[in-house]
């Protein structure tokens, strides 16, 4: 596989949420607005290059049977890392993601690369794999935020384009997933299309 | 495809005759309701009937002929029930924007997304209802006051409902014998002299539609008694422990959607059970949950919510409640 | 009544599915038969409870005792996995018939975002080692409700014709949609 | 590369170095993050302060001072400019929201006039009680400049002088009991 499909791969042919169905919770719940999908997604993608990189390198000295507990270990460091930092330097957006932050030691995604590929794979396809992976879940999360946002609040990215409130529901829990359904139907139809 | 469904859980041979004439005769049950309705509403009850059904049959007959590319049906008029039904559920004074909005949620999410008529969990006019009112709590929760027959639509006075009063008068801590001195007599209730959604205000026409639907044989008297009856216990109780903190039944049983709900959208084949036994657990379960809703939420009033929430439990109460001489359930996974 | 609002609160108005999204994965992806989700939200009850109540425990005596409260990501979900595979060992020896029932769910619960994000809520909402408890236990139901309540609804859209590229997930979420919004009208109840 | 076989020794050995390495480096972002962390929720309650006390050169955190008043506790930030006292922000709190707890910080001037309010928790509806919030409506500024000796804080429906959120009048009248608690708080020995 060249390198450039294994970058892509994660966009839409193998994206996390519209085609894999991983790491639903953080979509859903932190997705009120685009600008927090799109924060939500690069703290995934770095958590995400940050273990498929220590994992490829560590995997032959870590034996099989403590595998899963030392790839949760790792994991769970450099989200803890992610809090930590977050927490000191962009407060208010980790006010905004709350919980999802220490969940995404148990987002799927992350424990499922790690498991499937970086274990398996070199160093630099890890990497690659974790960015594409990582980015792919970012622009899912940014598109959904996205969609959310225009219908809820009348606004993308901060910006207000309508006088007013939206249709609130989508900034509730039930257009969260009216707006997931219907997105994976529309990605299905253009992965389709361009399959 | 066929026509229309042929496999299906819940009603199961339906014929295209059948679910005209079905659909016909309920709408002849909800026609002293819409008489009524444009008594007191005026122009505004004809415009948001109107703009219903219209955008109902235009959104089903697009969504069947261009998404799903099947043979349209909108003639066995399901979709003009539906639409009659959420302008029955919606203030006469909602802008048309958020009626099409929600004729499009109704048809399109509700029963569509379903693949059409008797595929459909909930209840697709609730589904847009309560979408709207939770979409847009503003414009939902303001009603015109009825004036009797008037010309004027957006701009018409409003006002709350004796729900609406109730609920805030309590919650100020007034008492019930206060609070009822500002709102409509019993009486006046009953013919449908309130501010309301224009379907649900008055009784009278309500039952004239129950009667008529049981005379034809649309629905069975399970469903609409056993919510009756429950919220008539349940309110009954608690308004003999104090009857200063809750209103009486008759008062809950006048306001807010009980009777439409009971006896329009509650019964609806495609959404509720089909045992006997079933109708009763459903029925109950909508009339407690409606209770709840009202006198412990923030909501003043539950009836879609608790209609919506009993529909999701259909497919259980169809699997494991049966009557018994249907026999052994065979597993097939 | 502290316990009641808390044991309301968390299966009605606050489902931990249809209104913190916590779960989401098994939800969709277990749910499609009644039997199965009710076996799942066994097992899901059962780890959540031990879970909440031992990472309580960790988080008092170890982890504010100590300072290190930065740490609770990682040892929570330690502890978790650690758990999982007791719960395990310890069903399979004790009551086969519970593992056999359970058995296929467990190693599953470790990455169910509802177990550590229960532990983790029960820290945050400063309850006493009962309250985490009782709100473990009222989570779990809540979850177990909206589980078994979608599995039923699954079964039924099983049966019907769905339109093509609404069948599987898509109408599932939507399906979750409007289930959540059903929910909707508890706001308020506690 | 051979895989390390899974003797009891290398899998102990392992778990071990994991999880010290990862405790060692956590550790150390942790001290370093320490400052920042502390210092950004500092600066979260300096500027809720700010928001509604006008300027003020002191540090009304370090100053706070607490009431227990109807079940719940007030904090008291007194802002000062060059020694003297020129405001107090009150974080007070309502139990009758339409939806559970709500609470706010009240900034008032030394005589009790109201200068600014601001939400901060709060679990009512959006699209109406959250209005409340200056960031989607101008509501709450109609307080600003009163002085409750003569603005009856409560809504007009109930006889006072606010007007109310559109069709929530029970937030409205839930913002109305937590600025009232501020305020006779205040008056009653909470000015320092």
């Amino acid at each position: 596989m060249s390198q450039w499909k294994n970058f892509s791969k994660g966009f839409f042919k193998e994206n996390a949420v519209f085609v894999l169905f991983l790491g639903l919770c953080p979509t859903l719940g932190v997705t009120t607005s685009a600008i927090n999908g799109l924060g939500m997604g690069l703290a995934t993608t770095f958590v995400l290059v940050m273990s498929n990189l220590v994992i490829s390198i560590v995997k032959s000295q870590i034996p099989d049977k403590v595998r899963i507990p030392s790839f949760i270990v790792i994991i769970a460091s450099f989200v803890t890392m992610v809090e930590l930092v977050m927490q000191a330097y962009v407060p208010a957006l980790f006010d905004q993601l709350g919980l999802f932050i220490p969940l995404i030691v148990v987002n799927c995604i992350v424990l499922g690369r790690a498991e499937a590929f970086a274990s398996k794979n070199t160093v630099i396809s890890s990497i690659i794999d974790g960015f594409g992976m990582g980015l792919g879940f970012a622009m899912a999360l940014t598109i959904l935020g996205g969609v959310r946002e225009i219908l809820g609040s009348g606004s993308i990215f901060g910006f207000k384009f309508i006088q007013g409130d939206g249709m609130l529901v989508f900034v509730l829990a039930p257009g969260a997933f009216i707006a997931l359904g219907y997105l994976i139907v529309l990605v299905n139809k253009i992965n389709k299309k361009t399959a | 495809m066929s026509k229309i469904i042929t496999i299906s859980p819940s009603p199961h041979v339906y014929e295209d005759t059948t679910v005209k004439r079905l659909m016909f005769n309920v709408v002849i049950a909800m026609l002293p309701v819409l008489a009524i309705s444009i008594y007191f509403f005026g122009m505004g009850a004809i415009i948001v009937t109107l703009t219903a059904v219209v955008s109902c049959l235009v959104f089903e007959w697009l969504i069947q002929k261009y998404m799903l590319k099947q043979e349209p049906s909108i003639t066995d008029g399901s979709a003009l029930v539906t639409g009659v039904l959420l302008a029955f559920n919606i203030p006469t004074n909602l802008p048309i924007g958020i009626i099409i909005i929600g004729s499009l949620v109704a048809i399109g999410v509700g029963k569509m997304s379903f693949g059409g008529l008797g595929n459909n969990p909930f209840n697709p006019a609730l589904v847009g209802r309560v979408f709207l009112l939770i979409s847009f709590p503003v414009q939902m929760t303001s009603w015109p006051v009825p004036t009797g027959f008037s010309n004027s639509y957006t701009d018409a006075v409003t006002g709350a409902t004796p729900l609406g009063v109730m609920k805030e008068g309590i919650g100020a801590g007034e008492s019930v014998s206060a609070i009822m001195d500002k709102i409509p007599s019993h009486m006046e209730m009953f013919y449908g002299h309130m501010g309301g959604s224009m379907g649900e205000i008055a009784a009278v026409a309500l039952l004239l539609g129950f009667v008529y639907l049981l005379i034809r044989k649309v629905i069975t008297w399970h469903i609409p008694i056993s919510i009756i009856a429950t919220i008539t216990i349940f309110t009954g109780i608690l308004w003999l422990v104090n009857p200063e903190a809750n209103a009486d039944p008759l008062f809950h049983l006048l306001t807010g959607g009980v009777l439409l709900g009971a006896i329009f959208m509650a019964t609806d084949y495609v959404t509720s059970p089909m045992s006997v036994k079933g109708m009763w657990i459903y029925g109950i379960g909508i009339g407690l949950i409606t209770v709840l809703i009202r006198v412990f939420g923030a909501y003043p009033e539950g009836v879609s919510f608790a209609i919506l929430i009993m529909n999701a439990f259909v497919p259980l109460i169809n699997s494991y409640i049966k009557p018994k001489r249907f026999g052994e359930e065979v597993k097939n996974g | 009544m502290e316990y009641i609002i808390i044991i309301i609160s968390a299966i009605f108005v606050n489902n931990i599915l249809l209104a913190q999204f916590f779960g989401v994965c098994p939800f969709i992806g277990v749910s499609s038969k009644v039997e199965t989700s009710i076996g799942m939200a066994g097992a899901v009850t059962f780890v959540m409870v031990i879970a909440t109540m031992v990472t309580y425990l960790l988080q008092k005596y170890v982890l504010d005792a100590y300072g290190i409260a930065f740490m609770q990501t990682i040892t929570f979900i330690l502890v978790i996995a650690a758990l999982v595979q007791l719960v395990e060992i310890i069903l399979k020896k004790v009551s086969p018939a519970l593992y056999q029932a359970l058995g296929i769910f467990l190693p599953l619960i470790t990455t169910n975002c509802a177990v550590l994000g229960v532990a983790i809520l029960a820290v945050q909402k400063d309850y006493n080692l009962l309250g985490s408890v009782v709100f473990a236990i009222s989570n779990a139901i809540g979850f177990g409700l909206a589980l078994v309540i979608f599995a039923g609804l699954r079964e039924h859209l099983d049966m019907v014709n769905i339109p093509k590229g609404m069948k599987g997930v898509p109408i599932a979420f939507i399906v979750a949609g409007l289930l959540a919004l059903a929910f909707m009208g508890f706001a308020g109840i506690v | 590369m051979a895989k390390k076989e899974s003797t009891f020794i290398s899998m102990v050995l392992t778990l071990f170095m994991v999880t010290f390495i990862a405790s060692a480096a956590l550790g150390y972002l942790y001290e370093v993050t320490k400052g920042p962390i502390a210092e950004s929720k500092l600066a979260k309650q300096n500027n809720a302060i700010m928001q509604v006390i006008p300027e003020f050169d002191n540090e009304p955190g370090k100053e706070v001072y607490k009431m227990d008043v109807d079940g719940g506790t007030l904090e008291f930030f007194p802002a000062k400019k060059n020694g003297e006292l020129v405001g107090t922000a009150v974080s007070t709190f309502t139990n009758n929201g339409f939806s559970g707890n709500i609470k706010i910080m009240v900034g008032f001037l030394p005589d009790g006039t109201i200068h600014n309010i601001s939400v901060l928790e709060h679990k009512e509806t959006p699209g109406l009680g959250d209005k409340m919030k200056k960031n989607k409506s101008d509501w709450s500024v109609q307080f600003n400049g009163k002085n409750p000796t003569n603005f009856k804080l409560k809504v007009t429906k109930d006889g006072g002088d606010v007007d109310a959120i559109t069709a929530s009048t029970i937030s409205s009248r839930a913002f109305c009991d937590a600025v009232d608690r501020a305020y006779k708080a205040y008056m009653e020995g909470g000015k320092k």
